[in-house]
């Protein structure tokens, strides 16, 4: 074992330490409204207006083009420059 | 505490790819490293949106719509980070190709890219 | 009355908290220090021609080497200095191997200290 | 890589337009039922790369270069920021991203109540059209990316690197 | 004519990020036109651009802090269910930044890739970074900058790997492509983190809903987030990325990472200094020994730790550049070694806030450590214009093969010495009067690090010094007897990075009172950037 993977094993372990006690930390798995400090006002007002606002049935969709809109053109944007990426690596190098 | 084992599994999934990361050598493991911690990171956020006996949050022919429903902006984030993880592996792979194509090894000790060869 | 005021900002002084710094006033000083070294310069020695022996290269007799061997490379430049701090960059050179793996353990490295100096502290 | 066998060729062919089929299904009905444009069009996509894998990457290169594929792509990545940018000149005192169809009884415009509707596709403003849009955009996009590298690749096997 | 400027006056935080959004995806219908329409085409996006972030930057100078909603209208107070842009002093100062070095880009690759293929996608990605970088200094919400931190790394992801005939730029390429991944996703969980404790993804609805005693779940999205960042902005021992990326990557294309690694280092400002600016005063533990009683506040342990990367990233950084014998990688070392500074500088203000920073040191150090971010990217910036020159007309950048340039190349000697005279910090360039400024404030906080900033600067000198002996100096070489000097636009681009910096240098107190002190205090009270959106704390 080598020092560079027994540095390695420490840190790493630090860091498992505290990720899982972080995880015991956060507010139980499917919380309760109101109850253990979890309170979803954002979400709340997403599906109660979402109808009314977008006319959109299906509310992930209203938030996904409409109320995090932007953040589909960037996720497109995303994709765009991963194809010019993809082009430009594999491209003739010879003109 | 119990009811945590999903988060728990969460970091489990993103030690795993930490670890493939620092101690794999071969390249491509290393992309398979990055994408368990990319599902780490999903697997996460999806869960949070997890409300206790919860329906999907569609209006589309629901028989009772007071009853509580899923947050939906997990979802949504969770397909971003979907698309984009993607794209950064198709990225990635066709970088591996072509230093396959130069070093004809895919050992990460011998891909180094020192000065000019 | 805008224009008074943005020359009036043209040679306002930077306040650095206990000092301040001018480039007007270093340039004008720069200037009279420039000009000092002229008039020294001018009571110089003044038999010297251009084109005489005076202006040819003097190797101690030997005839004048090729412009590439004349050049000192770059990698030779404070040899001296690297030699004498040779502890500090065999450590370098061995934290700057190219491997991504390390790259990536040094962040985890990193992120475990914070953790520890945050999160026990 | 080279075409793969005959039965696999005739399979392909019969299951492509069905694949096709369900994955514009997605993107139609993004608004209504699960799904979207990202999700249909992955499948429209995966059907291309059926075919792909069928034929082989050579000849589905003869048929279709990733140069038209990428001019498509930009054409769906345009129809969207456009739609986006009406929001802001089509309607006074509107934003960028404006959903400015929604609740006009124009395309689109039907006004939706909070309730448990029947699916009505004239719904939702502007969003069935960023569907297609994102739709055409992600089609064109994961197509290039497995042809271009499929056929980079496949070069590489023939020994023809450069 | 007047309702026009007031209409994009008001649209303007939209149009900063569509325009170049929307040349990218028209660059490859315009380039099937020709090549010297396209590079005109991409010269005009950027122009527009540029001026777009200037005049952004202009109207929240004047008129305070803007605030751009997406999709729809938004009265302060109500719940912040969609993304918005904020712009304060301090995103204005970074949008001057982002409005300077990609036009200098796009005007220099006209004559520096003449003769490359592929060019569509070249300028495509080019634009697509520009607008990814101007994103992450703008937006408001966290998830909105994840996913531009991503546009952002994979466009320079797939730039850097431009020259594929070299082996060596692929693994460079993929080496960045691994760091920024890992460090987006790292920055993706801490987000999400956030988002489950507090549902929210504003940033000021976050840093108003933290509470002030800090819990566990809080402190490990703030280790996350900082120690991603850190790496993503080449702090060291993390910065061995920044060697390979910046050398290997076309100078062009070196110019705008310079910008998305400041980016990313302003992002771990903002995460300090605004979503965990109420906490910063919060002592995190104390004890009491022998009767005294210790107690170290989170700006103190933070302040530390980050001053502590600082000087080892200005040691290494110098350290390593005086070893190198490629151009642009020692370049690039010495950037590490600028990052360090501004580093130092802002972490000694961290460490001492307390109570008011005006009345400190600090507050001088902060001032300092933000203009010296500016500085650096124009300094560094002309430096690898310069390095890119150098490679156009030698066709090598290694510094034992080169000498005997100054003779051909009158010009590029000129630019060359006007950025070594601001990088190493003489008078009277910029790089002066901000290092000076960070030399007295750190020193009244703590003398050995002023020294040490001090010695490593004289070393930088010296670095620079060297090249300039065995590049430009020296014999003239025979097998550069045919060079020439780089066409006119390459030259324009230098020009126009190095009028900037004489600028700076010769009025460096007009900047610092109009820009940098505005900066400084908005990223000094969190409060007002969070009143902006929630309307009051």
């Amino acid at each position: 074992m080598s020092r560079r993977d027994f540095v390695a094993v420490i840190f790493f372990a630090v860091v498992a330490v505290f990720l899982i006690f972080g995880a015991l930390k956060m507010h139980p798995f499917g919380p309760v409204e109101g109850q253990d400090g979890f309170d979803a006002e954002m979400d709340d007002h997403i599906i109660n207006n979402a109808q009314e606002e977008t006319g959109a049935s299906n509310t992930v969709t209203s938030v996904v083009f409409d109320y995090r809109g932007f953040d589909t053109l960037g996720e497109a944007t995303v994709l765009f420059t991963a194809v010019a990426g993809v082009i430009l690596v594999f491209r003739r190098l010879k003109k | 505490m119990i009811y945590n084992i999903p988060f728990i599994a969460v970091a489990a999934l993103i030690l795993i790819g930490l670890y493939t990361v620092i101690f794999k050598r071969n390249l491509i493991k290393i992309v398979i490293g990055i994408t368990l911690i990319e599902s780490g990171v999903n697997l996460f956020l999806i869960t949070l949106g997890f409300r206790k006996d919860s329906v999907a949050p569609i209006f589309t022919s629901n028989p009772d719509v007071s009853q509580t429903m899923s947050l939906p902006v997990p979802q949504a984030l969770t397909l971003t980070s979907i698309v984009i993880g993607v794209a950064v592996l198709a990225l990635m792979l066709s970088f591996i190709v072509y230093i396959y194509r130069h070093y004809k090894t895919l050992d990460v000790r011998k891909v180094v890219g020192g000065d000019d060869e | 009355m805008a224009l008074a005021e943005f020359f009036n900002s043209l040679i306002n002084s930077l306040d650095t908290g206990s000092g301040f710094w001018n480039p007007l006033v270093w340039g004008f000083a720069l200037l009279i220090v420039f000009l000092v070294i002229y008039i020294l310069r001018g009571a110089g020695k003044t038999s010297y021609k251009k084109g005489t022996e005076q202006t040819k290269p003097f190797l101690s007799g030997n005839p004048e080497t090729s412009k590439e061997s004349m050049h000192v490379k770059g990698e030779n430049v404070y040899w001296g200095f690297v030699k004498s701090m040779k502890f500090i960059y065999d450590r370098f050179e061995k934290m700057h191997n190219g491997n991504v793996s390390d790259y990536i353990l040094w962040f985890v490295i990193i992120m475990g200290i914070f953790f520890l100096v945050l999160g026990v502290i | 890589m080279s075409g793969m066998s005959k039965i696999v060729k005739t399979i392909s062919n019969i299951a492509f337009p069905f694949v096709m089929i369900y994955g514009l299904y997605i993107i139609a009905h993004g608004h209504l039922t699960p799904g979207g444009g990202f999700q249909g069009g992955a499948v429209v996509a995966s059907a291309c790369a059926m075919i792909l894998v069928a034929y082989g990457s050579v000849w589905t290169m003869g048929k279709i270069k990733e140069k038209r594929l990428s001019i498509l792509e930009s054409v769906g990545a345009i129809s969207f920021i456009v739609l986006a940018f009406l929001g802001i000149f089509i309607i006074t005192e509107g934003v960028f991203f404006k959903n400015f169809l929604a609740n006009t009884n124009l395309m689109f415009g039907t006004t939706v109540a909070f309730q448990s509707t029947a699916a009505n596709i004239n719904t939702a403003g502007v969003i069935p059209l960023m569907n297609f849009a994102v739709g055409l955009k992600v089609i064109a996009g994961l197509f290039a990316i497995v042809l271009v590298m499929a056929y980079a690749t496949s070069k590489i096997k023939e020994g023809k690197t450069k | 004519m007047n309702d026009i400027i007031s209409f994009i006056s008001a649209h303007l935080p939209a149009f900063v990020v569509a325009v170049p959004l929307l040349g990218a995806f028209l660059t490859p219908l315009v380039s099937r036109i020709g090549d010297k329409s396209r590079n005109i085409f991409a010269i005009i996006i950027t122009g527009l651009t540029s001026i777009f972030a200037l005049l952004l930057a202009n109207d929240v100078f004047t008129n305070g802090i803007r605030t751009y909603v997406f999709g729809g209208d938004y009265a302060t107070g109500q719940t912040m269910v969609r993304i918005l842009f904020e712009i304060d002093a301090m995103n204005a100062f970074m949008l001057i930044i982002a409005a300077i070095l990609p036009f200098a880009a796009i005007v220099y690759s006209w004559g520096f890739m003449k003769e490359q293929t592929g060019l569509d996608k070249y300028y495509t990605l080019i634009l697509l970074m520009t607008a990814g970088m101007l994103g992450m200094m703008m937006t408001g919400d966290m998830f909105n900058f994840f996913v531009f931190l991503e546009i952002t790394s994979i466009a320079s992801a797939a730039l850097i790997a431009f020259w594929t005939n070299k082996g060596n730029a692929v693994a460079a390429a993929f080496k960045y492509i691994v760091i920024s991944s890992i460090g987006a996703l790292f920055v993706l969980f801490a987000i999400a983190l956030y988002y489950g404790q507090y549902n929210a993804l504003n940033m000021a609805v976050i840093a108003d809903s933290i509470p002030v005693e800090m819990g566990f779940v809080d402190k490990i999205a703030l280790v996350l987030l900082l120690a991603a960042l850190a790496m993503k902005a080449a702090i060291a021992p993390m910065h061995m990325w920044l060697a390979d990326a910046y050398g290997r990557a076309p100078s062009s294309v070196t110019v705008v990472l310079i910008g998305t690694t400041l980016a990313s280092l302003y992002a771990g400002f903002r995460v300090i200094f605004t979503i965990h600016g109420n906490q910063l005063e919060q002592a995190l533990n104390s004890w009491t020994i022998f009767g005294y009683e210790f107690s170290i506040s989170l700006a103190n342990m933070v302040g530390i730790l980050l001053v502590a990367l600082a000087v080892l990233s200005i040691f290494i950084g110098v350290f390593m550049a005086l070893k190198q014998v490629d151009l642009k990688k020692m370049i690039a070392y010495t950037a590490v070694a600028e990052i360090g500074y501004m580093l130092l500088a802002v972490g000694a203000a961290i460490a001492v806030m307390g109570g008011d920073l005006e009345a400190t040191a600090g507050y001088t150090a902060l001032k300092g450590g933000i203009f010296h971010i500016l500085n650096d990217a124009l300094d560094i910036g002309l430096l690898f214009l310069v390095a890119g020159a150098v490679y156009y007309t030698a066709k090598q950048t290694s510094i034992n093969k080169l000498g005997g340039l100054a003779r051909n190349m009158k010009y590029t000697t000129v630019f060359f010495l006007i950025g070594l005279f601001a990088v190493s910090g003489l008078p009277p360039m910029n790089g002066f009067a901000s290092k000076l400024m960070i030399y007295e404030s750190t020193f009244q906080i703590n003398p050995i690090l002023s020294i040490v900033a001090i010695l490593c600067s004289i070393l930088l000198l010296a670095v620079f010094v060297k090249v300039f002996y065995s590049v430009f100096l020296g014999p003239k070489l025979p097998k550069f007897a045919t060079a020439k000097e780089v066409p006119i636009s390459m030259l324009i681009a230098m020009g126009i990075i190095a009028c900037i910096i004489i600028f700076i240098g010769l009025f460096p107190d007009i900047v610092l009172q109009n820009v940098v002190t505005p900066a400084a205090n908005a990223l000094n009270d969190a409060s007002s950037y969070i009143a902006a959106i929630t309307g009051g704390i």
